[in-house]
């Protein structure tokens, strides 16, 4: 599911001085074919799903489906932020705290008040959604970096006071929750189940942004991003976009949040600090931050280059040497693929289907 | 009244080293467009400095001098090396990469130095002063002196001298920079060397009253990103201003206000820039684009 | 989000409206810093065909277009087809039916052009976020009608060989014709020309004018033009209005104003006599 | 003496070719225009001399080699550039990027920077009358005139100008040609300059050369061109033919 967008129609450099390859029609760039497209992706997640399911644990342990469960949860987050980064072109550095309201309004509702975990997480979502609104009401005066600074109060002040409400959210040793179970006669275990149900809820999401953006939303927002004056010019109300997106963002990664609640069953404090909001812009800028695609590579990404690093050095700085080459990898990415490891997939598409230069067209079009 | 005045000045006394981390943060961001997330661990690394020098028996003003040297070459080295990869990119990649050298750097100064805090001595004694009633140590005064002659002395360099009008532009419009003969480039390394100057001057003078560690400048980072939004990312003064702002508003709370605490403190800061920023959305001295549609 | 509700979309008029002007400007004045950049303007634009406003530069031409568009709040009073704009923000007044063009044309760069022109649609369609989300048929009918709609205005500027090309490829000269289809596609009643014919050459200005005298008429939309090239003005316009220092100087037919020595004096110098 | 020399010049954008191999001179102090269609390769050719695209080829400045240069060390050697959309520093003053321009200029020429600008300020009195004011608050058309004027301070001895003409009033263009060509005769200034309206260009110009796809189709001087009508009539468009409405 890649972003909704007609590739960029550059000649590869290596063909610079070819001459322009012959016109054969004037059709307009393909409509995107969405029936055909979800078919697609729904064939391959039933695919993904069924291998899944039938893993022996010797294969995949309960620790990997832990793990994968987390980079889903991630992605979906991700995925959620780049409505901000890719499309609004703004950025949230408070989308961990949304992640860790989201994570806690499930754990409350589902340890102290017995709710059925679906409902806690949908009640998760419209939360996240509430409070995206509220934050995103500032957007209508603020653009850009300084709606970014103002998110990041909400990143800096939610682990004190999800410290200080210990009445609500358990103070310091936070909330846990009992295992999710597979229904009854389902032959999945635990992080089966969640994996089947975390790898359902992101196809779900991922699809409707992305027909989103595909249309008229898309192109308002693009259009806002790249000039206000512009968008207004064309009647598109900037504010209420930016405000609407910014509460879909938000409602998305409080989902996520409670997705990876249901597969850590316990949040505390220091799961959701600032750390957790500069990763999730990390993740999406490595997997690029206009792609679903990139979302789930970048979440890959933060789930596992910093853990696969440990164990090359004494223990005693193995934190250090851990984050320095974090560090060097986060670089390299971004000097080698300055649009996002998903860039890669995109190329090699592009490199397939042969395209008539900019040039030759343009001469048709002067002439 | 005479206590609240010494909240103020003690208040006054660390917004300053907030407003010097915001005038590096501001000189790098009118430079290469990236919000340096990085310029707070920078310091904390010139902190370091000063206190091997210092506990080698080298004499405080000249380690200052000598570290402020070397402060500059490493912010124009960092210039060089990790951002002129992907200068002109977008501000969310630049701000990428000063996150990757925040982690990065902030690990290679424990790796050298370690983790456990170290305390340098302050070079104006433990005297104290009274001004109009309110009573300062002699560090507190002294550290805002120097602090204050930097940021005079930076604001003076950029509005008079012919160098600082060349940064400003190669700042502004690289491409047309270039055509007037002047080597942008070389402008944005100088650029950070000058943030990175300034941002050392204020971890080393504060270094006696911090603590030097790894973590010792993270909060002042946050409270400096804080100022810079307050002031307006274009305005140098605006961020010098935010932060002395700050300073005093989150001492005046965490004193008046009851239950704020030392782990709530962020609020006032943030408090005060969603206020300013609702009526002026372009920051204190910001000033709202007058470029034409 | 729904595009918000707009009076009747069609720049068409019926004959007892056609008396009316499209727009009607009156004492609008606004000040920068200082400097009075408008000065108590008051002009009609007459419903239908090209209307243009010329004079020296910084005459107040590219703010005047502000102030219709609502980027700038100007003292005074404009109104549009008889509606008063007063109050109403940039996204409102576009989606009454003003559309406009800028000095230095302004497109998404990393869309298509396709995208970019489908873009001026947005006040025509009016499918919300959560049927575009899970794809309902209304969003999908409206957006393959937009697709065609666009297609069309691409065919009529010459563009439909580059409707997949990304925006920031084209050449200078195209990037304005897309403009040009991107404000059509909006079904508007006046379109806001910022200097349509700025760096191209004079043959092409000639072209240019016969474009815009067409477009004028087969969209029923009326072209409000700022324009540097007295040839192409003196060639499409109706009617003339002329600044300087932000002063209406002149107002009328092209014939009147090409000979009213203030005219001759403070703008056209011996271009006149081309 | 042959101040630029362009040989065998072949420059592309994102893959695409914008020059064909382009040769052409200009003597020292003398005035060129580059006349052609939107496209033709005048915006480009600027670039090329200027160092602001990668070219193949052979750029010669003086006789020396400048093929591959940045940007600022070819300006240092007294190239200045009026490039398209005037290029202003918009959050400056007026002054400051006068005082730019100036700074650009060969140290032996620093002592006459205040006659030069009382010269450019009785070309433009605006500037002097806006000189505290920020360039981007000036109108379209009076920042193409700091951009011209800011060059000239540079007082460079090829100065390249892209369409001085656009969003300029015709009278001010008139004016900018006319000064342009009076400060080449006392500064010693080569012009190229890159320009729509060939009859306005013709007007004022030494030489000309005509471009089509990024390649010279014509060249010679400008009362040939002038009279030419085959090359008018196949390149320039019958200008001369423009008729009263």
């Amino acid at each position: 599911m890649t972003a909704a967008r007609t590739p960029a129609v550059v000649e590869p450099p290596a063909e610079r001085d070819s001459e322009p390859t012959v016109s054969t029609s004037h059709a307009l760039p393909p409509a995107p074919r969405v029936g055909l497209r979800t078919a697609w992706w729904t064939a391959a997640l039933a695919v993904v799903l069924l291998l899944a399911a039938l893993a022996p644990a010797s294969v995949i342990s309960d620790f990997q489906f832990f793990q994968l469960n987390r980079v889903i949860t991630f992605a979906i987050a991700i995925g959620g932020l780049n409505l901000l980064l890719g499309w609004a072109g703004t950025i949230s550095a408070g989308h961990g705290a949304l992640f860790g309201i989201g994570a806690y309004t499930t754990a409350i509702l589902v340890a102290d008040h017995g709710v059925p975990w679906p409902l806690a997480v949908l009640a998760s979502l419209l939360v996240g959604l509430l409070v995206g609104a509220l934050l995103g009401l500032p957007a209508l005066r603020l653009g850009g970096m300084n709606l970014g600074l103002i998110t990041l109060a909400i990143a800096l002040l939610l682990p004190p006071l999800l410290t200080r409400l210990d009445w609500l959210t358990g103070g310091p040793f936070g909330k846990t929750t009992p295992r999710v179970e597979a229904p009854p006669g389902l032959p999945f275990s635990s992080p089966q189940w969640l994996f089947l149900v975390n790898l359902v809820v992101l196809a779900v999401v991922f699809w409707l942004l992305s027909n989103m953006l595909r249309g008229r939303m898309g192109r308002a927002l693009d259009a806002a991003a790249s000039s206000r004056v512009m968008a207004a010019a064309h009647a598109v109300p900037t504010n209420r976009i930016t405000v609407a997106v910014f509460a879909i963002s938000a409602a998305v990664a409080a989902l996520a949040g409670a997705l990876f609640h249901l597969t850590t069953r316990t949040s505390t404090p220091d799961s959701f600090t600032f750390l957790l909001s500069i990763s999730l812009i990390a993740g999406a800028v490595v997997g690029g931050s206009r792609s679903f695609v990139g979302a789930i590579i970048g979440a890959a990404f933060v789930v596992f280059v910093p853990e696969s690093l440990g164990g090359f050095v004494e223990p005693a700085a193995a934190g250090q040497w851990q984050q320095v080459v974090y560090a060097a990898a986060l670089l390299l990415v971004i000097y080698f693929f300055p649009r996002g490891l998903a860039g890669l997939v995109r190329q090699a598409r592009n490199r397939l289907v042969r395209r008539r230069s900019i040039h030759a067209r343009s001469q048709e079009a002067q002439s | 009244m005479t206590e609240l005045w010494q909240q103020i000045l003690s208040g006054l006394g660390t917004g300053f080293i907030y407003a010097s981390l915001a005038l590096a943060i501001c000189l790098v961001f009118q430079g290469t467009g990236a919000v340096n997330f990085a310029q707070g661990v920078m310091a904390t690394a010139s902190a370091y400095l000063a206190w091997s020098l210092v506990s080698n028996g080298m004499d405080f003003w000249l380690a200052l001098v000598l570290v402020l040297a070397a402060s500059f070459v490493l912010g124009a080295l960092i210039e060089r090396v990790f951002i002129r990869p992907v200068e002109g990119s977008s501000p969310l990649v630049m701000l990428t990469v000063t996150v990757a050298l925040l982690i990065g750097l902030q690990a290679v100064v424990a790796l050298i130095w370690g983790d456990d805090p170290q305390q340098l001595g302050s070079p104006f004694g433990g005297g104290s002063v009274e001004v109009l009633g309110a009573r300062l140590t002699a560090q507190q005064l002294g550290a805002a002196a120097v602090v204050l002659v930097t940021l005079l002395l930076a604001g003076a360099f950029f509005r008079f001298t012919t160098l600082g009008l060349r940064m400003r532009a190669a700042a502004q419009n690289p491409a047309s920079a270039r055509l007037l003969s002047i080597d942008v480039g070389r402008m944005l390394a100088l650029g950070w060397g000058l943030a990175a100057t300034v941002g050392a001057v204020a971890g080393v003078i504060f270094a006696p009253t911090l603590g030097v560690s790894p973590a010792m400048m993270d909060s002042s980072l946050l409270l400096a990103l804080a100022a810079a939004t307050l002031g307006g990312f274009e305005s140098r003064v605006g961020a010098v201003v935010g932060g002395l702002v700050l300073g005093v508003a989150a001492n005046l709370a965490s004193r008046y206000i009851p239950g704020i605490g030392s782990d709530l403190q962020l609020v006032v800061p943030f408090a005060v820039i969603f206020l300013v920023l609702l009526l002026r959305p372009q920051g204190l001295f910001g000033r709202a684009s007058s470029v034409r549609a | 989000m729904t595009a918000p509700p707009s009076a009747a979309p069609t720049g068409r008029t019926d004959d007892s409206a056609r008396q009316r002007p499209v727009l009607s400007i009156r004492d609008l004045s606004i000040t920068f810093s200082g400097l009075r950049a408008l000065d108590g303007v008051s002009f009609d634009v007459p419903t239908g065909g090209v209307t243009a406003v010329i004079g020296p530069n910084g005459a107040g031409k590219t703010t005047l277009f502000n102030c219709i568009s609502g980027i700038y709040r100007g003292e005074g009073e404009i109104e549009l087809a008889g509606e008063s704009l007063a109050g109403k923000s940039p996204h409102a007044r576009a989606a009454l039916g003003i559309a406009r063009t800028f000095q230095t044309p302004t497109l998404i760069e990393d869309d298509t052009v396709l995208a970019n022109v489908m873009l001026g649609g947005f006040s025509r369609t009016r499918a919300g976020l959560l049927p575009h989300m899970v794809l309902s048929p209304r969003s999908r009918r409206e957006e393959s009608e937009l697709r065609d709609r666009s297609a069309e205005a691409l065919e009529l500027m010459g563009l439909l060989p580059l409707a997949g090309a990304r925006a920031a490829d084209l050449p200078h000269g195209l990037r304005r014709r897309v403009e040009l289809a991107r404000a059509l596609v909006a079904q508007p009643r006046l379109v806001l020309l910022d200097e349509p014919a700025a760096g191209i050459s004079h043959t092409e200005a000639l072209e240019f004018a016969d474009l815009l005298t067409g477009l004028a008429e087969r969209s029923g939309a009326t072209l409000l033009l700022v324009e540097h090239s007295v040839a192409l003005v003196m060639r499409v316009a109706r009617r003339i209005a002329v600044l300087d220092f932000g002063k209406l100087v002149v107002e009328g037919e092209p014939s009147l104003v090409r000979r009213d020595p203030r005219v001759l004096a403070a703008y056209l110098g011996d271009e006149a006599e081309s | 003496m042959t101040l630029l020399q362009l040989t065998g010049v072949r420059a592309a954008y994102d893959g695409v070719q914008a020059l064909h191999g382009m040769d052409l001179a200009v003597t020292e102090g003398e005035m060129v225009a580059l006349l052609g269609a939107n496209g033709a390769g005048k915006t480009t050719t600027l670039r090329a001399v200027s160092g602001t695209v990668s070219v193949e080829g052979a750029v010669l400045l003086d006789g020396q080699d400048v093929t591959g240069w940045a940007a600022h060390r070819v300006a240092r050697l007294g190239v200045g550039h009026v490039p398209e959309g005037r290029g202003t520093f918009v959050d400056l003053t007026v002054e400051e990027n006068l005082t730019l321009g100036a700074l650009a200029r060969a140290k032996r020429l620093r002592g006459q920077v205040k006659e030069d600008l009382a010269a450019v300020h009785e070309l433009f009195p605006i500037l002097r009358e806006f000189s505290r004011r920020q360039a981007g608050a000036l109108s379209g058309g009076q920042q193409q005139m700091l951009a011209i004027a800011r060059a000239i301070l540079g007082r460079p001895r090829l100065l390249l100008v892209d369409e001085p003409s656009l969003g300029l009033a015709p009278m001010v263009t008139t004016e900018i040609l006319r000064s342009l060509r009076v400060l080449q005769a006392e500064w010693q200034l080569a012009v190229l300059l890159a320009e729509q309206n060939a009859r306005r260009a013709l007007a004022v110009v030494d030489r000309a050369y005509v471009l089509e796809s990024g390649r010279v189709v014509a060249s010679g001087s400008a009362a040939e061109l002038r009279e030419n009508t085959a090359v008018q009539d196949a390149y320039l468009g019958a200008e001369q033919t423009g008729r009263p409405a």
